[in-house]
């Protein structure tokens, strides 16, 4: 992959999605990249499947949204559906493993894939709710663009107030981080 | 004068809605009034959080039409104020704006255009162009800036304050509902330290002086008993605008030295356009953009120039045509084939652009 | 005041009743407001060329100001009259049996 | 001595604009009056802006040596509110007809009530929209024949005559001073305002002043008509009085809340 990079993320409201795009969008800047995020907000906000667009460039960003995706990231069954419009041929689709089968139908095999068993090790090793920062670390691993410290940075500016209020919320998210950067490294190359 | 909020340059990474009432507490601005409306909300969020850290006021009021009315009351009071609305909030403000036209009251309001027409999306669009610039039961005589960009949305945001200030028509910031609501990079900056003035406001009503003895009172209408009366202060205020218009205008020229494909866009779409111009210039096409800042007055004079040795027009928009009309207007009898990639309520990519180029 | 109104001077009763006819609309709110019926319409036009009111139509003035109150075009000023300077009482009398 | 003799206009009016534009027999004059004479008494000339609205009252837009503001239908409310927050040291007067405050802009009225924005509201309450013509309004009584009710007001089909004071009264937080005048009695009516106004100045609260007025022309009487009309047809609905003084906030907020179901 060059210097250019866009994502579509799509989950349930509450799966983290949008916190993973402005840590995402937020750690490219910082690392010196353009870097432009904006969430689908429509009415669809409140009950709908949640998307998130991130774009990273060493180039000016164009328009805000991208007809197709470098990588999607899709969550729930519902968000497998609702990004298709992102896939191209060329587009890595990065899922729970818990979904291959809807994945499987909608896509076939041709499709670049990688599963990740992400809602199993969150619930199983550490808190359903750090699900998403897995997701994180497995896409930081996969896009290979940013260092990890500017990832970390800024989960801290995200999440640091709750960090502040529960110090165990920070190991526990780390945690998550490094287990998805290891998922990621057995995954497919951008 | 109010406590400065920033100092030096800041590089920021946040949404257009923050910009936007950063950039106004730079400018100097002393109070806003607003109502709720998707997707302009956070811009009343930020500054009622800000605000009173930097001695700035804030009314939420019943609704636009008051929010349009008391920006008109700030105003008059002579302090730099504003509103912030968006589409059916966008429409009742109209009515308070007519009366600023009339009046030649320095109002500033920042639009973030959703779909339309009606409640349609809170998400994007171009569709409040038309409303924006000729809204109300009069000429449009405003000042309209569409930016691209947060650092657009800074800058123009504090210059409509004192393109308000200076020239006393009512000044809009045409922002949209991505632009609102996207993060990206933004350099925030005091207007001052780079050298900027900012245009003084006045009271036009409180004045020193009893009236009628000291001085004449203040007597400040905006209805008139004859034709002849309303058309004499009308030639005024379109003399004005007139004269005004080479010094407001500003557009942007991308790539257009040698182009025989211009590209015609505005706000966020013209960053979309941007890109396409690159992919077509790889190609092998001799691509350009025009993309005009201010959409009220109308860069006309610019356009007819450096539509020069184009071959063919693109106009693309997010709306149905009301860029591609102005676009005619400017262009009055040039014999160039014009042809418009539409796309009301939608978002638009390079890549849509890029094709609907090559099929041409 | 920077402009002059000129009044038609009435000394009636208690009262001198200042009638300024560059303002009086000839509404007559304040013939139907007199307690003793004293005003009544003038030969003289007003503002808008309809009549204006006078004084000396019913009986004498009592200077209550009732009609310099309601008038909306502040066309009426009722001065006291003092009492030896009164106007007699008969000739109004003898204007209201007329 | 002739010459002498000056009319006895309040001092904040504008000779220069006399006589006014309102209509012969019209209660604007009236009530404009009152509300120089309030105005002359608090010595407030310097620091009162005064708003009209669209309708008979935007005649009064060169009415005063006040600085003043004519602005649109029912938006006098919003446009001095406006102002007073950012110059607080300002003295708003909001001047309106029963249109502008209880029907195109009654949202303006019920908010800047519940707000308690401290500004002084007087509208002129003559029953029907006079300006365009005689219209029906909120204000117009059952059996009332107007341009839109020209067989008189069907009360099952229109409603009711709106009471903006005790509407007024009923949802303002304490502080406020509300009253309904008549241009009948024109020395107490300049007592209200003169009260509504010392209200703002002391920064109390709301204050909000309806008055009884005539619009002979609209209403198609004579001078005796007229005052018939306002004293003994218009009382029987609209009733003349203060409803709520901040002096007496206890016992208006007891009576208040005795009212609740």
């Amino acid at each position: 992959m060059g210097v250019s990079l866009k994502i579509a993320l799509a989950g349930e409201g509450g799966q983290g999605v949008q916190s993973v795009a402005e840590i995402i969008s937020e750690a490219a800047y910082t690392a010196g990249y353009q870097a432009l995020y904006i969430p689908n907000f429509g009415v669809e906000q409140r009950g709908g499947v949640s998307l998130a667009f991130v774009q990273i460039s060493r180039e000016q960003i164009g328009a805000p949204k991208f007809m197709l995706a470098d990588v999607v990231v899709a969550l729930s069954h519902r968000a497998v559906d609702r990004s298709r419009q992102y896939v191209g041929p060329e587009t890595l689709l990065i899922y729970d493993e818990s979904l291959r089968d809807e994945v499987r139908s909608l896509y076939g095999t041709e499709q670049k894939q990688l599963a990740i068993p992400a809602l199993v090790v969150a619930q199983q090793e550490m808190h359903p709710r750090v699900f998403n920062v897995i997701i994180l670390g497995v896409l930081m691993q996969v896009a290979d663009l940013l260092e990890r410290s500017h990832v970390e940075r800024a989960l801290e500016r995200r999440l640091g107030h709750k960090f502040a209020q529960d110090p165990s919320l920070r190991e526990l998210n780390y945690r998550a981080l490094e287990r998805g950067y290891q998922m990621g490294k057995g995954g497919v190359a951008v | 004068m109010v406590t400065k909020p920033i100092k030096g340059e800041q590089r920021s990474f946040m949404t257009g809605n923050e910009v936007i009432a950063w950039a106004a507490l730079a400018a100097g601005c002393e109070f806003m009034y607003g109502y709720p409306i998707t997707p302009q909300n956070e811009i009343m969020h930020y500054w009622t959080r800000l605000a009173p850290k930097y001695e700035r006021g804030f009314l939420q009021t019943e609704d636009e039409i008051s929010a349009g009315f008391t920006t008109i009351g700030g105003v008059l009071a002579g302090k730099r104020v504003f509103t912030a609305t968006a589409g059916p909030g966008n429409v009742l403000m109209q009515e308070a704006m007519a009366m600023a036209e009339m009046m030649r009251l320095p109002t500033v309001v920042v639009v973030t255009q959703r779909g339309g027409p009606s409640t349609a999306t809170v998400i994007y669009s171009q569709q409040e162009l038309n409303l924006t610039s000729f809204g109300g039961n009069g000429e449009g005589l405003r000042i309209v800036y569409s930016p691209a960009s947060h650092d657009d949305l800074f800058s123009y945001t504090i210059k409509a304050f004192n393109s308000a200030w200076k020239y006393r028509f009512p000044t809009f910031v045409l922002g949209d509902g991505y632009q609102s609501k996207m993060r990206a990079p933004v350099t925030l900056y005091d207007p001052e330290e780079r050298g900027l003035t900012m245009e003084p406001c006045y009271p036009m009503v409180g004045l020193p002086g009893l009236p009628g003895e000291e001085r004449e009172p203040a007597h400040l209408r905006n209805t008139y008993n004859l034709e002849e009366e309303l058309f004499a202060i009308l030639s005024d205020s379109i003399k004005d605008y007139e004269s005004m218009t080479p010094e407001v205008v500003e557009w942007e020229a991308t790539a257009i030295d040698d182009a025989e494909l211009l590209i015609i866009a505005h706000g966020i779409v013209s960053r979309a356009a941007r890109a396409a111009v690159q992919v077509l210039r790889e190609e092998g096409l001799k691509a350009g953009l025009f993309r005009p800042i201010t959409l009220r007055p109308f860069p006309v004079a610019e356009l007819r120039r450096l539509t020069g040795q184009a071959r063919r027009l693109i106009v693309v928009e997010s709306a149905y045509g009301q860029l591609e009309k102005m676009v005619k207007t400017a262009l009055y009898g040039l014999k160039i084939p014009l042809r418009s990639y539409l796309r009301p309520g939608m978002g638009i990519t390079p890549e849509e652009i890029v094709q609907f180029a090559k099929e041409l | 005041m920077s402009i002059a109104f000129k009044a038609i001077t009435t000394r009636d009763g208690k009262g001198i009743f200042h009638l300024f006819p560059a303002l009086c609309k000839g509404c007559g709110l304040c013939v139907e407001k007199c307690p003793v019926d004293t005003i009544g319409w003038a030969k003289q036009l007003g503002a808008f060329g309809t009549p204006v009111v006078e004084p000396g139509h019913g009986r004498p003035c009592i200077a209550c100001k009732k009609c310099q109150l309601v008038c909306p075009d502040a066309a009426i000023w009722i001065e006291k009259q003092a009492p030896q300077e009164r106007s007699d009482r008969l000739t109004s009398n003898d204007r209201k049996s007329r | 001595m002739a010459i002498e003799a000056q009319p006895q206009m309040p001092r904040v009016w504008r000779a220069e604009t006399k006589p006014h534009k309102f209509c012969p027999g019209c209660g604007h004059g009236i009530i404009l009056k009152a509300l120089g004479e309030a105005i002359d008494a608090l010595n407030i000339q310097q620091r009162a802006v005064f708003g009209c609205d669209i309708g008979c009252s935007l005649l009064a837009w060169d009415f005063f040596n006040l600085d003043t503001i004519q602005t649109h239908h029912g938006r006098t409310t919003p446009v001095l509110v406006g102002l007073k927050r950012a110059r607080p040291e300002l003295l708003a007067i909001c001047y309106m007809g029963d249109g502008g405050a209880y029907a195109i802009g009654a949202q303006h009225l019920v908010s800047s009530v519940s707000r308690n924005d401290p500004v002084t509201i007087i509208v002129a309450n003559n029953t029907q929209y006079a300006m365009t013509g005689g219209q029906m309004a909120p204000t117009t009584l059952p059996g009332q024949k107007t341009e839109t009710s020209p067989y008189g007001r069907d009360v099952e089909l229109t409603g009711r005559p709106m009471l903006g004071p005790e509407l007024v009264a009923t949802i303002a937080p304490s502080g406020a001073y509300v009253a309904r005048g008549t241009v009948a009695n024109v020395v107490q009516l300049k007592n209200f305002i003169q009260k509504g106004l010392s209200n703002q100045l002391k920064g109390r609260g709301i204050s909000f002043i309806e008055v009884l007025s005539a619009c002979p022309t609209n209403w198609h009487t004579n001078a005796a008509e007229t005052w018939h009309f306002i004293e003994k047809e218009m009382s029987k609905f609209f009733p003349v009085g203060e409803l709520r003084t901040p002096d007496g906030e206890q016992r208006q907020e007891v009576e208040h809340r005795g009212r609740q179901p």
